[in-house]
């Protein structure tokens, strides 16, 4: 059926722009949601201090024009813009932004606290004007992401009603404000004309939720959604051939990784990892074992990159890539050689080698997540490959409940999940000290421990120059390449496909292969546009083979029941007696 | 032979004349022929007796007569009612014959009446559908008669059938049969599951009405003594086939089948030393019907059999008692003692 | 009382039932017994005396519903008494002297299609009983010998037979074997014949007197029919609502009745050329076990109190407070009647 | 009297029922491996002093007799706790979207129902006719589908582009399309008729058998051949004798089935991201949420005691026998 | 007898599925084909988007789906009939208390405490198995109590009662004999509805993703999008496979139950 080249909901003259997603909205409360929608909510509702830019995720002026940093890099001076006004009407001021900062500091607020730890004063000496002075030289201020909220209305909920505010809808300072949101439906915002990046040029946005990812596709061809977000390969694929549609892959920050039990019984008494895992040579000699390749090629139909270090390619400028020499490649003869050297021989013949002391085999628990076929896919190449290294793994697939369990407790040798790092390397470098190790810290699940590491830790934090800190990155993430508690194996895409017959002004954060949506800002929506001449007419698709099939398969038989119908109807009489 | 033609005379006005009526079931195993070939009269106001063991036919002759079988079931003859085929009629026309000139009280009256529905809600259905024109209240207050004719007050009407006794339902049956007045009642072993002194009661109940009403009545059971008592006339069945008929006193002391004398010798009369520790009654067992014994089915259990009976199957012969049975001893050439009377 | 009829029965009672008590409770829903609704008790047989001698046919008759089958069952332990006592041999029956007397003792039931398991062949339904009681010598001898003596010849034919293979009559010979198979001292038959063709019912009765005959055996027979019971029985007992109301020789009581039930009991009987209107059949509904009339339990439907002859004898009154006990009117016959 | 007394008895045995559902729930939740909170925690990423702090909030600090009291407690007060992924009270969340689910699964099984029994009525009274086997050959057929299959072959036919786009791929309204009045009924009736029609279709075969073998029995009674004797039209025998005896099996079943209902719901829910209770269950069920499971399950629970309740009530009043017994 | 004939062609290939196809097929690493290939003369079936015949994935998938199957109905029935017969036979509290029990879990929805149970038990075919068990007998339990209380009532129970039989012979000998049918029939239409249970909870995400079952095929198709991939013969083996043994189980379980239940006979 053919389909005027308008959006979507351009019905009453309103532009409306539309996304389609198969997850829903959490909470529209900034301090509870977790899920990504919601996020999406608060990008467009609400400022950061300091934005990401667009192009590469430097600072750029948020609700803060500008700033300085005082030269014994301890005191910050953010001159707030004064043509911003939250969508009641109230101006923001400074004193919005040290009433958001003060309340994450003493409500000790989960997912914002860590991106402002090291403050130590906020001050307002006027309307327009924040000082903030931290314990330590940091650039953290500058990447906080964390949204500025109105003073006037947060300062009526309570710590306690806080974690259960609903917040609907939210008031915020961005170009969008929520007016209506349907449950596990969709939600709607409307643009604000007087927003301070200028005002978008679309009326409306629509967040639609499918939980069937074919009805998304097929809602993306019919034009009911102009923007599909996080697509899997195969309806990618499909997409990819349809004419008026455009098909992106988005560099993200994320990434997968085969993690190892390198020292569990360290903190925790009762551990149980494999005491293979605690020989590096061991973890070398895996990483020399699986072809990442093969992994991208299968298992993400090539969808993403390779991966090396912890620190995704999405934070250009902190993201370490060895030297070809210092990767582990893929060589199974090399593996073998260095279990070999390393004492680990099969000494009983069953193809499995054993522990020097003749003990016991390497036979791995490789946990793999229910939740995700990528790693249950993944877990038969892994499995195949290290048979041939002489090392067995008994592979079984968890919910996520019980991996963190394991994980918790120690009680793993081998696990698959995965990373989305925040842009600032901090976070996820954080999780392989020695602090963070379970029960006492939470984030680290491979017991990973080293001073060394710890010392560059604190290091990069104070560094006040990028390039510097850049310099300490890399070596940490060269540190725990080399040190494999982690086989890191790709950096997977956001996989999206959009109208691109209708829309246009699609932004990239960061260039040249971002997310086109909100990276880590609102570029896109306030940019956004109708094409503009008439684009050509959809071409009429005529059934495919596929839908033959189908209609087959319902027709026949109820053809064959009319012909069983026509066939036996005799005498319908009512004489039965 | 001359007999049968002499039956076939004294047919003539009847109100029910069964000609040569066969019924038979389909089955996996071959049809069953349940009924064979019967063929009876009742005149208005008169009262014949169906006799005959379990499974001889005699439910089926019940609903043949108002078409009522399966429809797989596979009839031939003639049932003519007041001179009209039912048989052959069109269904619009049966369905006006059926209640209104004939009706029928079955065995198991808990299952024969509708448990969902009141039982003069069941009654009045009957009235309505023959008498269009009756109202609700002229319904209710035929129900409230009917009821009370056969002796239950007439507020039982409200009463689902499981509020009643197995007697007073059985009454209450009765009285739906009333309800158009028909010429004819088929009481097909109305009293089986009672009580002797329930039984005792309806008995008198059905005399009752029959006499009052000048109803023809064709009473269905396997007690033959029962029939004695309330019967002009009886039939006695045997697989599928009326072996003697006559008038009911002379079939029960003088009956000149000898399975008659078996049947009536299994119903001991108290007081009489003749049954003293002497049980009557017959050897052997019923016949199957699907496999019926060759000449007279009677034969293997007959005390009486003789030569030609495995050969011959015996047509009907005039009795001593004025009657007729089916019996080669009453042949005067066969047997030329002729038969012990 | 321990007049045995025409003396067919030689020596002492073999079954002594004394003042035996059953009842039932009605069902009591969850929701009911949370109400506090106290539950109907249906006294099913209260308070019967009885007594079997060796050799002996008892007959006990009486309408649907008043308790007989009941009385049977507990005689055989099929059922708790409420109270009472069952002597046999002349020894109280303890519960754990049960599996013995029911070796003794045989049951036949009514309905012999139900009672043979249809996916059990005649031989293994007739060696049931061996097996359970574990009888020493050839099972197969055994079980020839019973399917024999029941009338089944020859019993080879029917071992493997299944029961929906053999004729009603047939089945309850099969029925009969299985009992016998024990070699019994007595059998308790409960509507032995009612489920069977009348032209068939004779043969079995036949069976069970010339059993008797051979074996001595002890017979009581439940039935509703008193023509049955004039057939086989040496003494007859009336039961009527729970209690034993008349019981003597067959002869005697059913000829020459004493208690006003048991007479109306044989007038409803058909009889040839006699006339349904004119005779008195008792008005009424089948009484309730759960309500028992107090004094006399028949009073209510007693035409002798409704035609008022209780009332000239001025009985009326006791008729209705004082429960009467059985009398010994005439030699054996006793009767349970303020007005006999 | 006997009416008062079913009726009485059939509500305590709900209430029983209800008390037995309330106390499996509790420890259904009690069984669970690890620590809610800590798993809460470490999805959100939370320092370990919040997750002393949720432990608190979630009562799960107390002795278990104590957790069982205020569980009770809490739940007659319909205070579910909190929703880990939501943050709102559960009860609020499911609130929210009760309706979808109410209508999707009242169409169905009124849909279902009405037609089931009428094919099976009409089956049995041609039993052996072309439609009786077609009829049959089709209720065998649905019955035997996965629903979820179905509905994704009625989406791909009915709604996708390469099929017959008839219908909406999804959801209950269109998105910033009319709100209210006509405009807006219609606009769900659209979107609902794929769901209910897949419902309706995976459960129309059981009740079309059901009905059939349930009049066939029925037909085989005597009082039906009475009332056929009586001289009543075919139709009328079924219409006024045989169809009420046949429909007492089928209403107990038919409320039994309301859990299958419920069941089914959560995957054509799923399939047609239906906002309704079905989804939250998978969405909980995702996360995990283990206080939205509680929830949603006590109150699938509850509708199918109280949905059995009415269907013994109208048994009762259908069936004047069950009055007494 | 169409459904003994399909589930005969079934039941062979589940137990030949090494003969017909090669286990290393279910291995991505083994697999050979390209990404979601449609049907060929290498693939009659194509292959899904890991390059494994869809073929034989469904030969495999069926020994999974119809063991699931075969042992979550051997589970209900255990408990179904034990729980059916002790409540029947005893009677009195003891049946008031295990009725009441079974009534319980007869209204408690089937599907959303199967996924709470999974969701707590964790995701393995044990479990699956276990939750389709434990939330499938109370209706046989019901079913076999009716038909207890039924035999238990027939005179030949009274008969060997009265012969002196103890409880263990009447049950073995006599009630068992005469419910097995009645379970057997039962058994039959419960594995089609246990089959069904498995794919529902695969598609939900709660079964064995290492395992391949119809169930689980189906949840990779739909989550694969196989659909708007047109990737038909990624969807139809599994569910046409479904249909067929399902339909195959309640044929042959309503035709056990017509010859069972001799009222349903043709009049
Ligand atoms: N629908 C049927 N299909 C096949 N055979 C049947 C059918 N109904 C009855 N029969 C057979 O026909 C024969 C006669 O049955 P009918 O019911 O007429 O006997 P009856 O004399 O009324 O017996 P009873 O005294 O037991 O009621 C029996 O052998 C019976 O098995
Ligand atoms: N198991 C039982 N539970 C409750 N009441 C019972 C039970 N068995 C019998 N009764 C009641 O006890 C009374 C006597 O029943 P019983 O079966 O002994 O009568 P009967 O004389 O054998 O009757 P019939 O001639 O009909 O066989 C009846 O009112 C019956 O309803
Ligand atoms: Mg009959
Ligand atoms: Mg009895």
């Amino acid at each position: 059926a053919a389909q005027t080249p308008s959006p979507s909901g351009s019905a009453a003259g309103k532009l409306t722009f539309t996304i389609g997603d198969d997850n829903d909205l959490d909470s529209m409360n900034p301090f509870v949601a977790v899920e990504a929608p919601a996020f999406q909510i608060f990008f467009l509702t609400y400022d950061f201090l300091v934005n990401l830019s667009q192009e590469d995720l430097s600072p750029s002026p948020g609700l803060a024009e500008s700033w300085d940093q005082s030269d014994d890099g301890l005191t910050w001076t953010f001159q707030i813009r004064d043509d911003a006004t939250w969508h009641d009407g109230q101006p923001v001021t400074a004193h919005d932004v040290e009433y958001t900062y003060n309340r994450i500091l003493e409500e000790e607020q989960g997912s914002f606290i860590d991106y402002i730890s090291l403050i130590d004063t906020i001050e307002v000496p006027d309307d327009q004007t924040v000082v903030i002075t931290t314990k330590e030289p940091t650039l953290q201020l500058l990447t906080a992401l964390v949204f500025i909220l109105p003073e006037h209305i947060w300062k009526d909920i309570s710590t306690e009603e806080a974690g259960t505010f609903e917040n609907n809808p939210p008031v915020g300072s961005g170009p969008f404000k929520v007016v209506e949101w349907e449950k596990g439906q969709f939600y709607r915002m409307e643009s604000v004309p007087e927003y301070w990046g200028g005002a978008p040029r679309i009326d409306e946005f629509v967040y639609r939720i499918f939980n069937n990812e074919d009805a998304l596709v097929q809602a993306l061809r019919a034009g009911e959604v102009d923007f599909a977000d996080s697509l899997n390969a195969n309806p990618f694929n499909s997409l990819k051939e349809t004419t008026g549609i455009t098909t992106h892959e988005a560099n993200i920050p994320s990434f997968d990784e085969i993690g190892f039990n390198v020292g569990a019984n360290d903190t925790i008494p009762d551990a149980d990892g494999h005491p293979a895992l605690l020989d590096v040579r061991v973890r070398q000699a895996m990483a020399h074992a699986v072809d990442k390749q093969v992994i991208l090629d299968r298992v993400l139909q090539g969808y993403g990159t390779i991966g090396t270090t912890i620190v995704p390619p999405f934070s250009a400028a902190y993201h370490y890539e060895p030297a070809e020499e210092d990767l582990f490649q893929f060589d199974l003869e090399e593996a073998n050689r260095i279990l070999d050297e390393a004492g680990y021989e099969d000494t009983d013949g069953d193809d499995v080698r054993e522990m020097p002391d003749g003990g016991e085999p390497l036979r791995f628990r490789y946990f793999v997540r229910s939740e995700n076929n990528s790693t249950v896919q993944t877990s038969q190449f892994v499995q195949d490959w290290f048979n041939q290294i002489g090392i067995a793994t008994e592979v079984e697939a968890l919910d996520d409940t019980t991996l963190t369990d394991a994980i918790f407790e120690g009680k793993y040798d081998m696990f698959h999940w995965g990373w989305f790092p925040d842009p600032d390397p901090d976070f996820i470098l954080s999780i392989f000290t020695c602090g963070q190790r379970p029960p006492d810290g939470i984030w680290s699940d491979s017991f990973y421990c080293d001073e060394e590491y710890d010392r560059m830790y604190q290091e990069q934090k104070t560094v006040a120059d990028v390039a510097e800190r850049a310099q300490v990155i890399f070596e940490m993430q060269k540190k725990v390449y080399e040190d494999a508690p982690y086989i890191v194996l790709y950096y997977d895409a956001n996989l999206q496909a959009y109208r691109s017959d209708r829309w246009t002004g699609f932004l990239n954060q960061p260039e040249p292969d971002g997310d086109l949506l909100s990276g880590y800002g609102n570029y896109t929506f306030v940019n956004l546009r109708p094409v503009t001449k008439g684009a050509a007419a959809d071409e009429e698709e005529g059934g495919s083979a596929f839908t033959w099939v189908w209609v087959g398969l319902v027709a026949g038989p109820l053809l064959l029941v009319a012909v069983a119908l026509l066939i036996r109807r005799r005498k319908g009489e009512e004489d039965r007696a | 032979m001359i007999a049968a033609e002499e039956r076939v005379q004294a047919s003539v006005g009847s109100l029910l004349s069964v000609r040569d009526l066969s019924v038979e079931y389909p089955s996996q195993a071959g049809p069953v022929p349940a009924v064979r070939g019967v063929t009876f009269d009742v005149a208005e106001g008169e009262i014949l007796g169906l006799a005959g063991e379990s499974g001889c036919g005699k439910s089926t002759i019940a609903h043949a007569l108002l078409r009522l079988l399966p429809p797989d079931a596979r009839v031939t003859g003639q049932v003519l009612l007041n001179g009209e085929d039912v048989l052959t009629m069109k269904f619009g026309r049966l369905r006006a014959v059926r209640w209104d000139e004939a009706s029928i009280v079955f065995q198991g009256a808990m299952h024969s009446m509708n448990p969902v529905q009141r039982v003069g809600d069941q009654i009045v259905e009957a009235v309505r559908l023959h008498r269009p024109g009756t109202n609700d209240r002229q319904g209710q207050a035929q129900v409230g008669e009917l009821l009370e004719r056969v002796g239950l007050p007439a507020r039982r009407a409200r009463d689902y059938p499981h509020e009643l006794s197995g007697g007073q339902r059985q009454r209450a049956m009765i009285a739906m049969a009333l309800a158009c007045d028909p010429k004819l009642l088929i009481a097909d072993e109305p009293t089986t599951a009672l009580d002797v002194m329930v039984q005792a009661q309806v008995l008198s109940l059905l005399k009752e009405l029959q006499r009052e009403l000048k109803l023809g009545l064709i009473f269905i059971t396997h007690d033959l003594s029962v029939l004695v008592e309330l019967c002009d006339r009886i039939a006695v069945m045997y697989a599928g086939r009326i072996v003697e008929e006559g008038p009911a006193e002379a079939i029960f002391e003088r009956p000149a089948h000898p399975y008659s004398w078996g049947l009536s010798g299994s119903f001991p009369r108290i007081g009489d030393p003749e049954y003293r520790r002497a049980p009557g009654g017959l050897p052997g067992d019923p016949p199957d019907p699907q496999r019926l014994p060759t000449g007279c089915p009677f034969h293997p259990r007959c005390p009486r059999a003789f030569e030609p009976c495995p050969d011959t199957d015996p047509p009907m012969y005039p009795a001593v008692h004025g009657g007729f049975a089916a019996c080669l001893l009453l042949d005067s050439k066969l047997n030329p003692e002729g038969a012990r009377a | 009382m321990s007049a045995t009829g025409e003396g067919r029965g030689d020596g002492g009672p073999v079954l002594e039932v004394r003042d035996l008590h059953v009842s039932f409770s009605g069902r009591q829903g969850l929701g009911a017994g949370l109400l506090g609704r106290s539950a109907t008790t249906a006294r099913a047989v209260d308070g019967v005396d009885l007594e079997v001698a060796r050799g002996e046919i008892v007959a006990l008759a009486g309408e649907s519903g008043c308790g007989k089958t009941t009385l049977a069952r507990a005689i055989m332990g099929l059922v708790k008494p409420a109270s009472g006592e069952i002597r046999y041999a002349g020894r109280p029956l303890r519960h754990r002297d049960l599996r013995e007397f029911r070796r003794k003792v045989q049951m036949v039931f009514q309905d012999p299609t139900g009672a043979l398991n249809p996916r059990q062949t005649i031989y293994e339904s007739v060696a049931e009983g061996l097996r359970i009681h574990k009888v020493s010598g050839e099972e197969d001898v055994l079980v020839s010998k019973a399917l024999a003596d029941a009338g089944l010849r020859p019993p080879e034919r029917f071992f493997l037979l299944y029961p929906h293979e053999v004729s009603g009559g047939q089945r309850q010979r099969v029925v009969i074997a299985g009992a016998l198979a024990l070699e019994p001292e007595m059998i308790v038959a409960d509507e032995p014949v009612s489920n069977l063709d009348a032209s068939v019912r004779g043969e079995i009765l036949a069976l069970l007197l010339k059993l008797r005959d051979r074996f001595g055996l002890s017979l009581l027979i439940v039935t509703h029919d008193l023509g049955l019971a004039w057939t086989v029985a040496d003494r007859v007992a009336v039961m009527y609502l729970g209690r034993i109301v008349e019981v003597g020789p067959a002869e005697d009581v059913l000829t020459r009745p004493l208690h006003p039930y048991t007479k109306a009991l044989l007038q409803v009987l058909p009889e040839a050329g006699g006339d349904l209107s004119g005779r008195s059949i008792l008005l009424g509904e089948p009484p309730d076990p759960t309500r028992i009339p107090p004094g006399c339990r028949f009073h209510p439907r007693c035409p002798e109190v409704q035609s008022g002859r209780a009332a000239e004898l001025g009985m009326e009154e006791r008729n209705r407070t004082e429960v009467p006990l059985l009398r010994e009117i005439r030699p054996a016959h006793f009767v349970a009647c303020h007005l006999a | 009297m006997g009416a008062r007394r079913y009726l009485t008895a059939k509500v305590v045995q709900a209430l029983f029922t209800l008390a037995f559902v309330l106390v499996f729930n509790f420890f259904l939740f009690r069984i669970l491996p690890g620590n809610p909170a800590q798993i809460l925690a470490r999805q959100r990423r939370l320092p370990v002093e919040a997750v002393r702090e949720l432990e608190r909030d979630f009562g799960l600090k107390d002795p278990l007799p104590q957790q069982f009291v205020n569980y009770a407690g809490d739940t007659l007060r319909a205070n579910f706790g909190i929703s880990f992924k939501f943050r709102r009270p559960v009860g609020e969340v499911i609130q929210g979207r009760i309706w979808p689910t109410v209508l999707l699964v009242g169409v169905a099984t009124i849909g279902s129902t009405v037609i089931g029994l009428l094919i099976g009525i009409y089956g049995a009274w041609r039993r052996g006719s072309g439609f009786d086997m077609g009829s049959l050959g089709f209720s065998l057929v649905t019955y035997a589908m996965p629903e979820f299959w179905l509905g994704m072959i009625l989406l791909i036919l009915f709604a996708s582009t390469s099929g017959l786009e008839l219908f909406p791929l999804g959801n209950i309204r269109t998105p910033g399309g009319p709100a209210s009045g006509i405009a807006h009924l219609l606009d769900v009736g659209r979107h609902l008729f794929l769901p209910a029609l897949t419902l309706i279709l995976a459960l129309l075969g059981e009740y079309a058998l059901i009905m059939r073998s349930s009049l066939l029995d029925v037909m085989g009674d005597d009082y039906i051949v009475t009332a056929r004797a009586k001289g009543l039209r075919e139709a009328q025998v079924l219409r006024r004798h045989a169809v009420p005896n046949a429909l007492l099996p089928t209403v107990t079943l038919v409320a039994l089935n309301l859990g299958f209902v419920v069941s089914g719901a959560i995957t054509v829910e799923t399939v047609f991201s239906w906002p309704g209770l079905g989804l939250l269950t998978v969405e909980a069920l995702q996360a995990p949420d283990y206080p939205l499971l509680q929830g949603l399950f006590l109150l699938f629970s509850v509708a199918v005691i109280v949905a059995n309740l009415i269907a013994d009530l109208i048994y009762g009043y259908l069936d004047p026998r069950v009055r007494v017994a | 007898m169409a459904g003994l004939i399909i589930l005969g062609f079934f039941l062979i290939v589940a137990l030949a599925a090494p003969l017909l196809a090669d286990s290393r097929g279910l291995s991505p690493v083994g697999a050979t084909g390209g990404v979601l290939d449609p049907p060929s003369l290498d693939y009659p079936m194509g292959t899904d988007d890991l390059g494994r015949s869809v073929l034989t994935l469904t030969i495999w998938g069926s020994r999974i789906s119809l063991m699931v199957g075969f042992f979550a109905t051997a589970l209900s029935m255990v408990i179904g009939a034990v729980i059916g017969i002790a409540a029947g036979y005893y009677g009195g509290w003891r049946e008031t208390a295990m009725m009441r029990f079974t009534d319980w879990f007869l209204v408690i929805p089937f599907l959303p405490l199967a996924i709470v149970l999974a969701s707590i038990l964790g995701r393995s075919l044990f479990n699956i198995i276990l939750v389709i068990g434990i939330t499938s007998w109370p209706g046989t339990a019901r079913l076999v109590r009716a038909q207890t209380l039924s035999v238990k009532e027939r005179p030949y129970v009274e008969r060997a009662r009265a012969l002196g039989a103890g409880d263990w012979h009447l049950i073995t000998r006599h009630i068992l004999p005469n419910v097995f049918p009645l379970i057997f029939a039962n058994t039959i239409l419960v594995v089609a509805i246990a089959i069904l249970s498995e794919t529902t909870l695969s598609f939900l995400g709660l079964g064995d993703p290492l395992r391949i079952s119809w169930g689980t095929i189906l949840e990779f198709a739909f989550n694969g999008g196989a659909a708007s991939r047109g990737a038909w013969w990624w969807l139809l083996p599994p569910g046409v496979a479904i249909v067929l043994v399902v339909l195959a189980f309640t044929m042959c379980g309503y035709a056990l139950d017509e010859i069972l239940n001799p009222r349903l006979r043709r009049r």
